[in-house]
C-alpha cells in the first residue's frame, strides 16, 4: 500500500481524506486502483493527473515505479508556455 | 482606387475636385496607410503631392519660415535655423511616432488628419502659424487653429489641400516649448499635451504668450486665460499655479482607453506648467 | 537519468557561447518564417469574425461571396469533423464558431480566393444573422448568480453546487492548520488584487500554408511551437489520419506559449480540401489580438500572517481566473505556484476558473503563476513594510529549501532559492542608495518546468561530421544548445555538428516547445542519442582492433583501448571510424526516445528600482537585476536572454499592457499602438546573475530557464512603485492614470 | 483596380514591378519581389519589422505605397551584407546573441545601420530612442543595444 496525498478539491470524492492508501507498485496501478476505490476521482484522472514521486513530477509514465516508502502526491496535469 | 502623382498644384486640385468618390492626399502616408489597411476608408483616388514643386522645401520668408507640406518630421528636425526659431514646433513634430514614422510623417498631414491628439498642432496653434491652402478657386491663407473641425474632420473644402505652413518671425527673447504625456517613452498617441509660446522683455517679464492644449477637447484648444495668467509675470509660483488652473478649466476631454477625464484634466495643467518653464528658459528668462 | 557528478564534470563546450547555427540566416533575412512560403497555384484566405461579444448564429448565407469572381471556397464550422471529446470540441469551436459566437473576433467563416483582396472583399458579402445575447467580460461579474451565462453545462464535478454556470473548475491545495497559523501571527494582512489579461505579443502573426491533394494527403507549413501537436489537432478536426498529414514548422517569430495550439491551420486545410489548391492564411495583428490566446484575467484575495520577527505563520489565497469563453486549467497552476517560494506550516489556496466573453486563453510563459505570485509577493512586501523588516531577510527566513513540503504537496529536492536570494542580497544593487521619489521592489518567482515526450536522431556522416534531427522549433537558440551538448558528449568541435528541426513525418513525436522543456528534454535525448552512437563506434573500433567491445572506451572524441591490458592501438577518432563505417557494418546513427521527467523546479529573484513622477503617474524603471538558478547554463548568452526577455515582458504586464474591453464587450486596443509592449527607450539595461545549482535530474545539471523570469517582475515592479509613492497599488497594470488616482487618494 | 508599372532600385539593382494602386511597398517587396526578409508584424507602423530605407530615409514599408517607389532607391535587409561578408552589425548580432526568434532582426538591422550612418558614435540612450519603433518581444533589448554599440565601435576603428 502507498499513501497518496490528493489535492484539496478532490477530498469530496475520498470521504474528506487528504491522504488515501491504495495498492500500487507503479503509476498505472495507482491510477487504476484510485479510480476503482474512489470512483468520484475517475473524471479527474481521465482528464489528466501528474504524479509527484519523492518530489519529482511525472506526467504520464505508467511504469514509473513507486516504492512503499515513496512520497506520492497527485497533482493536476499541467502544461507550460 | 486610382493613384495619381501630379506635378503641379493645379493638376492636383483639379483631380481632387473632379473626383466624385472619396479622395485622400498622400504625403507621408502614416495615417492614410493605416486607415487603408484597417479598411476604415476606401478612397476612389489617392493623390501623392510630394512631386509638386516647392512642397518639399523649407524657405526663409519675412524672417520666418515657410515649410512645404510634404516636409517630413526628420527633415524639419535637421533644419538648424528653424529649430532655433521655433524649437517647440519642431519638437512637437519630432515626437510623432518612431524614427521610421519621422522619415515620412509631415506636419501638414498631422494637422489635416484632424486628431485632437496630434502632436504637431498645439505648437502650431501656439505659434499662430498660417497654412497656405490651394483649391479649385485658387490659393488662400488660413490660421492653423481654424483647420481642425472635429475629430477626423477639417474645415478644408473639396479639392483643397495644404501646400505649406508659415511660421512667422519672432521678436527677440521669444521661445516656445511642447510637452505631451504618453504612457511609454515613445510610440504612443498623446494622452494630454501642451504647447506654450512666449516673449519676454528685458526684465524677464512675460509680455506675450499663447498656450494651446491637445487631447483634452474635440480639437486642439487655445487657452487665452492660461496666457493671461502669465503675461505680466516672471512666472512666479502664483502665476504658474493660475496657469495650471486655467488649463485644467479649459479641458473637456473624454474617458477612453488612453486616459480618463480626471487624468487628462490634471495632467494638461502639469504639462502646461512644465512647458512654460522650458519656454521661459529658452527665451533667456531668469527668475 | 541522474546527474553525472563523479568525477566532477569539466565541460569544454557546454557553458561556452558559440554562434548559433541559424544566425546567418536570421541576420540576412534568409530564414523562412510562417508567412514567408508560397506554393504554385496558391489561394489566399481571410476569416470573417464576429463583431459581437456573445450572440447566437441564426444563419450564415455565403452565396453572394461564393458568386464573387475569384472566390474558390467558403468554409464554416459545418466543414469540420464533429468532435466528441470536450477538449477537441473546444479547439474546433474556437477555430470556427458553431452555434454561438462567444467573443468579439470569434471566427465564423473563411473565404479562399485567387487574391487576398478578393478574399477580403468576399468577407463583406457573407450575410450572418445574429441574435445578440447578454455578455460578460469581467471575471468578478461573471461569478455572480445573475451574470450572463457564457456556456452551459461546462462545470466539472469539482465545482460545488449553487455557483454560477460560468464557474467551470475549482481546485484547492495546501496543508496545515490555517486558523492556528493566523493566531500565531503578530500581523495579518488581507488584500484583494486584479490583473489584466495580457497577450504574448510575439511579433510574428500566425501564418500557415496548407496543401491537400485529392487523395487526402496533406502538407501544412506553419509557425508553431509544436508541429506534432498541430498534426494531432488538425487531423482530428479534419477527420484525417495522422500519417496523411505532414506538418513542417517554419522558423518561429516568437511564441511564449501562444503558439501551442491551432487557430488558422485547420481552416487552411479545410479550404485546401474544398478547393484542391494550396491555401495560405496570414493573420493581421488585429486578428492576433482579438482571436488568439491572451492570458487569463484574474481577481485574487490573499491573506498572510507574520510574526514580528518575520516568520510567516500562515498563508491563504483565493484565485479567480478567467481564460475567456472556454474552460481552462490555468488556475490550478496558479493555485499551486502561489506560495511555492515559502516553507509554510499552514497554507491553503483555492482556485476558480470562470468563463467570460473573451478569447480562449493560451499558455503564456509560466501560465497562471505570475498573477498568483504577484498577489502573494505584494502582501509579503506590505507585511515587511508594516513590521519594519528587510524584505530579503524575510524571504530568506521563510524560503523553501531541500526537504520543504511545498505548498502544492511534494517535498522539494535540491532547489536554488536560498542561493538565489543570497546572491541578490550580496549584489551591489540591493544596497545601492535610492534617490527622492524612488523605490526598490523585490520579488521571488517560481515555475515547475516540465519534460515530456522527446525523440532525437543523431547521424554520423562519413566525413566525421554529425547531423542531429530533433522535433522542437528553435524559439531562442536551442539549435545551438543541442549542438553544444552533442559536441560535449561526442568530444568533437561544435562546428562539426548541424542540428535541424524535423517535420512530423521525419521523426517520432515530440511534445510542444513549452514548459521550459527543450534544453532539458531534447538535450537529454541528444546526450543519450550521442551515447548510443558512441557505443556503436566503440563496437566498430573493437572489431577493427580485434578486441572485446568492453575493452574500448570513448575519450576525447575517440575510441581508445580501455587500459594497457586491452592492447596497444592508436585512438580512432569519430572521423576515423566514420570514414570506414561502410566497411565495418554500415552507417552509424544514434537515437533516443523517451518521456522526460525530472525537469527540476526553478526559482528566480528580481530586484527593481523605479522612479515615479508624482504629477503624472509615470513610472520609469531605473535599474533591474535578475537572479536565477539555471542548473547548468549550456549557452549562457541565451540563458541571459531568457532572463532579460521574461523580465521585460513582466515589466510590460506590470506597467502598461492590458486587454481593454468596452461596455459593448468589444476589444478596444487590438494593436501595438494601444496594447503597449515595452519599447527600447522604456528600459534600463537588464542585469543578470546566473546561478548554477545542478538539477539532479539531468546529467549536466540543466534546468529549464525560459518561464520563471516572467513571474517575479509583476510584484517586483509593484513593490517598487508602492514604496516609491508611499501607497499600495493592488491592480495591474499600474498605468499612469491608476497611479495618479492612488496618489490623489494617498 | 488598374495596376501600376513601377521602375525602382532595390538594394542597388534596377527592378521593375507592377502593383495595385493600394498595395503597400511591404506587400510588393514580399509578394512580388520575393524579399521576405522584410517582415510584417503589424501593418500599421507600430512594430518596425518592415523597416527599409527609401532614398536613404528609414521608413516602415507597410506605410509606403508600392507606387511611391517609382524612381526611388529601396534598401532592405537582403542588401546589408557585402556578398558573403556580413555587415559588422550582422556579425555583432550573432556574436552578442542579440536575437532569439529573429523576426524583428531584419528591421532592427536596417534601422541600426541607418542610425550608425547618421551618428557613428551614439550613446546607449540614443540607440534606444532610435530603435523605439522596432519592437522586440524576446530579448528585452539589452543584448541588441550591446550588439549595436559593439558594431559601432568596430566600424569607427575600421
Amino acid at each position: 500500500m502507498v499513501a497518496v496525498t490528493i489535492w484539496g478539491s478532490l477530498r469530496r470524492f475520498t470521504d474528506g481524506q487528504g491522504q488515501v492508501e491504495v495498492k500500487a507498485s507503479n503509476f498505472k496501478e495507482l491510477l487504476d486502483n484510485l479510480s476503482q476505490d474512489y470512483p468520484g476521482l475517475k473524471p479527474q484522472i481521465e482528464r489528466g493527473v501528474s504524479l509527484a514521486l519523492d518530489g519529482r513530477i511525472y506526467r504520464e509514465a505508467w511504469f514509473t515505479e513507486i516504492g512503499p516508502n515513496s512520497e506520492v502526491v497527485l497533482m493536476p496535469y499541467m502544461a507550460g508556455g | 482606387m486610382r493613384f495619381a502623382r501630379p506635378t503641379t498644384a493645379l493638376e492636383a486640385t483639379t483631380m481632387l475636385a473632379e473626383e466624385t468618390g472619396l479622395t485622400r492626399i498622400l504625403s507621408g502616408g502614416t495615417d492614410v496607410m493605416v486607415q487603408l489597411k484597417a479598411g476604415a476608408i476606401e478612397p476612389a483616388l489617392i493623390v501623392d503631392i510630394k512631386h509638386i514643386p516647392g512642397l518639399r522645401a523649407i524657405t526663409s520668408e519675412a524672417g520666418g519660415f515657410r515649410i512645404g507640406s510634404a516636409i517630413s518630421g526628420a527633415e524639419l528636425g535637421e533644419h538648424a535655423e528653424l529649430r532655433a526659431l521655433w524649437p517647440g514646433v519642431v519638437e512637437g513634430c519630432e515626437l510623432i511616432g518612431s524614427t521610421q514614422i519621422q522619415g515620412r510623417a509631415t506636419m501638414a498631414g498631422n494637422l489635416c488628419n484632424g486628431s485632437p491628439a496630434a502632436d504637431a498642432v498645439p505648437g502650431l496653434v501656439a505659434a499662430n502659424a498660417v497654412a497656405r491652402i490651394v483649391g479649385p478657386r485658387g490659393e488662400r491663407d488660413c490660421l492653423v487653429a481654424d483647420i481642425p473641425a472635429s475629430p477626423g474632420k477639417t474645415t478644408l473644402a473639396k479639392g483643397e489641400f495644404l501646400t505649406s505652413i508659415f511660421l512667422p518671425a519672432r521678436p527677440p527673447r521669444s521661445a516656445d516649448a511642447y510637452l505631451r504625456f504618453i504612457p511609454r517613452t515613445e510610440m504612443d498617441i498623446a494622452v494630454a499635451s501642451a504647447a506654450v509660446s512666449l516673449t519676454l522683455d528685458a526684465t524677464n517679464v512675460v509680455i506675450a504668450a499663447r498656450v494651446a492644449l491637445g487631447a483634452v477637447a474635440p480639437t486642439v484648444r487655445l487657452v487665452p486665460a492660461a496666457a493671461d495668467a502669465i503675461i505680466g509675470t516672471k512666472l512666479e509660483d502664483e502665476a504658474v499655479a493660475a496657469l495650471m488652473v486655467a488649463c485644467s478649466a479649459a479641458c473637456s476631454p473624454i474617458d477612453d482607453k488612453r486616459g480618463t477625464i480626471e487624468f487628462r484634466t490634471q495632467v494638461a495643467g502639469v504639462l502646461a506648467k512644465r512647458a512654460v518653464l522650458i519656454a521661459y528658459t529658452r527665451a533667456g528668462g531668469k527668475k | 537519468m541522474a546527474l553525472d557528478n563523479s568525477p566532477k564534470r569539466v565541460f569544454t563546450v557546454v557553458g561556452t557561447r558559440p554562434p548559433r547555427p541559424d544566425g546567418v540566416d536570421k541576420v540576412t533575412g534568409r530564414a523562412l518564417y510562417g508567412a514567408d512560403v508560397s506554393a504554385p497555384g496558391m489561394l489566399s484566405a481571410h476569416i470573417l469574425r464576429s463583431p459581437h461579444p456573445h450572440a447566437a448564429i441564426v444563419s450564415i448565407d455565403a452565396s453572394a461571396a461564393e458568386a464573387l469572381p475569384g472566390v474558390k471556397a467558403v468554409v464554416t464550422a459545418a466543414d469540420f469533423a464533429p468532435q466528441e471529446d470536450d477538449f477537441l470540441r473546444d479547439v474546433l469551436d474556437n477555430c470556427m464558431a458553431r452555434d454561438k459566437v462567444l467573443y468579439d473576433g470569434h471566427a465564423i467563416a473563411a473565404v479562399a480566393a485567387t487574391t487576398s483582396a478578393i478574399a477580403k472583399a468576399a468577407l463583406k458579402l457573407i450575410k450572418v444573422t445574429y441574435k445578440a445575447l447578454p455578455h460578460v467580460t469581467d471575471v468578478d461579474v461573471a461569478l455572480r448568480a445573475d451574470a450572463p451565462v457564457v456556456q452551459t453545462g461546462r462545470s466539472l464535478e469539482t465545482v460545488p453546487e449553487g455557483m454560477s454556470q460560468n464557474v467551470t473548475g475549482h481546485c484547492e491545495f495546501g496543508h496545515g492548520d490555517l486558523e492556528a497559523g493566523f493566531a500565531k501571527a503578530d500581523l495579518v494582512v488581507t488584500r484583494s488584487f486584479t490583473t489584466a489579461a495580457t497577450h504574448q505579443g510575439y511579433i510574428e502573426p500566425h501564418a500557415c500554408l496548407a496543401s491537400m491533394t485529392a487523395d487526402g494527403k496533406a502538407d501544412l507549413w506553419c509557425c508553431t511551437q509544436g508541429q506534432y501537436n498541430v498534426r494531432s489537432l488538425c487531423a482530428a478536426l479534419l477527420g484525417m489520419e495522422a500519417s496523411q498529414l505532414r506538418v513542417t514548422a517554419s522558423e518561429i517569430g516568437g511564441g511564449f506559449g501562444g503558439k501551442t495550439t491551432v487557430f488558422i491551420e485547420p481552416v487552411a486545410l479545410a479550404l485546401s480540401r474544398k478547393t484542391g489548391r494550396p491555401v495560405k492564411i496570414v493573420m493581421s495583428r488585429d486578428e492576433v489580438f482579438k482571436a488568439t490566446g491572451p492570458t487569463v484575467s484574474s481577481s485574487i484575495d490573499v491573506k498572510i500572517g507574520m510574526t514580528k520577527d518575520g516568520r510567516i505563520t500562515a498563508g491563504e489565497a483565493q484565485l479567480r481566473y478567467s481564460g475567456g469563453a472556454f474552460p481552462c486549467g490555468t488556475v490550478d497552476m496558479g493555485a499551486q505556484a502561489a506560495f511555492a517560494a515559502y516553507d509554510l506550516a499552514a497554507v491553503r489556496t483555492l482556485g476558480w476558473n470562470v468563463l467570460t466573453n473573451r478569447p480562449k486563453e493560451a499558455a503564456y510563459r509560466a501560465p497562471g503563476a505570475p498573477q498568483a505570485i504577484y498577489a502573494v509577493e505584494s502582501v509579503v512586501d506590505e507585511l515587511c513594510q508594516k513590521l519594519g523588516l528587510d524584505p530579503l531577510n524575510v524571504r530568506l527566513k521563510n524560503a523553501a529549501h531541500k526537504g520543504t513540503k511545498s505548498s502544492y504537496g511534494p517535498t522539494f529536492d535540491d532547489i536554488g532559492l536560498v542561493a538565489t536570494l543570497e546572491a541578490a542580497k550580496a549584489h551591489p544593487h540591493y544596497s545601492a542608495p535610492l534617490g527622492e521619489g524612488q523605490g526598490r521592489g523585490l520579488s521571488a518567482g517560481f515555475w515547475f518546468n516540465f519534460g515530456g515526450n522527446t525523440c532525437v536522431s543523431l547521424n554520423v556522416n562519413t566525413d566525421g561530421t554529425v547531423g542531429i534531427t530533433e522535433g522542437n522549433p528553435d524559439i531562442g537558440g536551442s539549435r545551438a544548445a543541442i549542438s553544444q551538448m552533442a559536441a560535449e558528449e561526442l568530444g568533437i568541435p561544435y562546428d562539426k555538428i548541424r542540428t535541424i528541426i524535423a517535420d512530423t513525418s521525419s521523426l517520432g513525436h515530440n511534445d510542444v516547445t513549452d514548459g521550459s522543456r527543450v534544453t532539458f528534454s531534447v538535450g537529454l535525448a541528444t546526450i543519450e542519442a550521442a551515447r548510443d552512437a558512441i557505443t556503436k563506434m566503440c563496437h566498430r573500433a573493437a572489431r577493427i582492433w580485434g578486441i572485446d567491445e568492453e575493452a574500448v572506451v570513448w575519450k576525447d572524441g575517440a575510441a581508445q583501448p580501455a587500459g594497457p591490458n586491452a592492447g596497444k592501438f592508436p585512438p580512432m577518432t569519430l572521423a576515423d571510424i566514420a570514414a570506414v563505417s561502410f566497411n565495418t557494418g554500415g552507417p552509424i546513427a544514434g537515437h533516443y526516445e523517451f518521456n522526460a521527467d525530472g525537469a527540476g523546479v526553478s526559482f528566480g529573484v528580481h530586484l527593481c528600482d523605479v522612479e515615479v513622477d508624482r504629477e503624472t503617474g509615470a513610472t520609469k524603471v531605473l535599474r533591474y537585476t535578475v537572479f536565477q538558478d539555471a542548473g547548468k547554463a549550456v549557452h549562457p548568452s541565451y540563458v541571459e536572454g531568457q532572463m532579460q526577455g521574461g523580465a521585460v515582458q513582466g515589466i510590460g504586464w506590470a506597467l502598461n499592457e492590458e486587454y481593454i474591453y468596452g461596455t459593448d464587450g468589444r476589444l478596444q486596443n487590438a494593436g501595438f499602438l494601444d496594447y503597449r509592449v515595452p519599447v527600447a527607450s522604456d528600459l534600463p539595461p537588464i542585469e543578470t546573475v546566473i546561478l548554477e545549482i545542478p538539477n539532479p535530474g539531468h546529467p549536466y545539471g540543466v534546468r529549464g530557464v525560459g518561464e520563471t523570469p516572467i513571474v517575479p517582475p509583476l510584484a517586483a515592479v509593484s513593490n517598487a512603485v508602492s514604496r516609491a509613492i508611499g501607497t499600495r497599488l493592488n491592480s495591474l497594470p499600474m498605468s499612469p492614470p491608476r497611479i495618479l488616482k492612488a496618489l490623489s487618494k494617498g | 483596380m488598374k495596376t501600376i508599372h513601377v521602375s525602382t532600385f532595390v538594394n542597388g539593382d534596377a527592378v521593375e514591378f507592377i502593383c495595385a494602386p493600394d498595395e503597400s511597398l511591404l506587400d510588393v517587396l514580399r509578394n512580388r519581389l520575393g524579399l521576405t526578409g522584410v517582415k510584417e508584424g503589424c501593418g500599421t507602423g507600430d512594430c518596425g519589422a518592415c523597416s527599409v530605407t527609401l532614398d536613404g530615409r528609414l521608413v516602415c514599408a507597410c506605410l509606403v505605397l508600392g507606387a511611391e517607389a517609382e524612381g526611388a532607391a529601396v534598401g532592405t535587409v537582403e542588401g546589408i551584407a557585402d556578398g558573403d561578408t556580413l555587415h559588422p552589425l550582422q556579425q555583432s548580432f550573432i556574436d552578442h546573441a542579440a536575437l532569439q526568434c529573429g523576426i524583428c532582426t531584419p528591421g532592427i538591422l536596417v534601422a541600426a545601420k541607418a542610425l550608425l550612418e547618421k551618428n557613428p558614435d551614439p550613446t546607449d540612450t540614443e540607440v534606444r530612442y532610435w530603435l523605439a519603433g522596432n519592437l522586440c518581444r524576446c530579448t528585452g533589448y539589452d543584448k541588441i543595444i550591446h550588439a549595436v554599440q559593439d558594431a559601432a565601435q568596430k566600424m569607427r576603428s575600421a
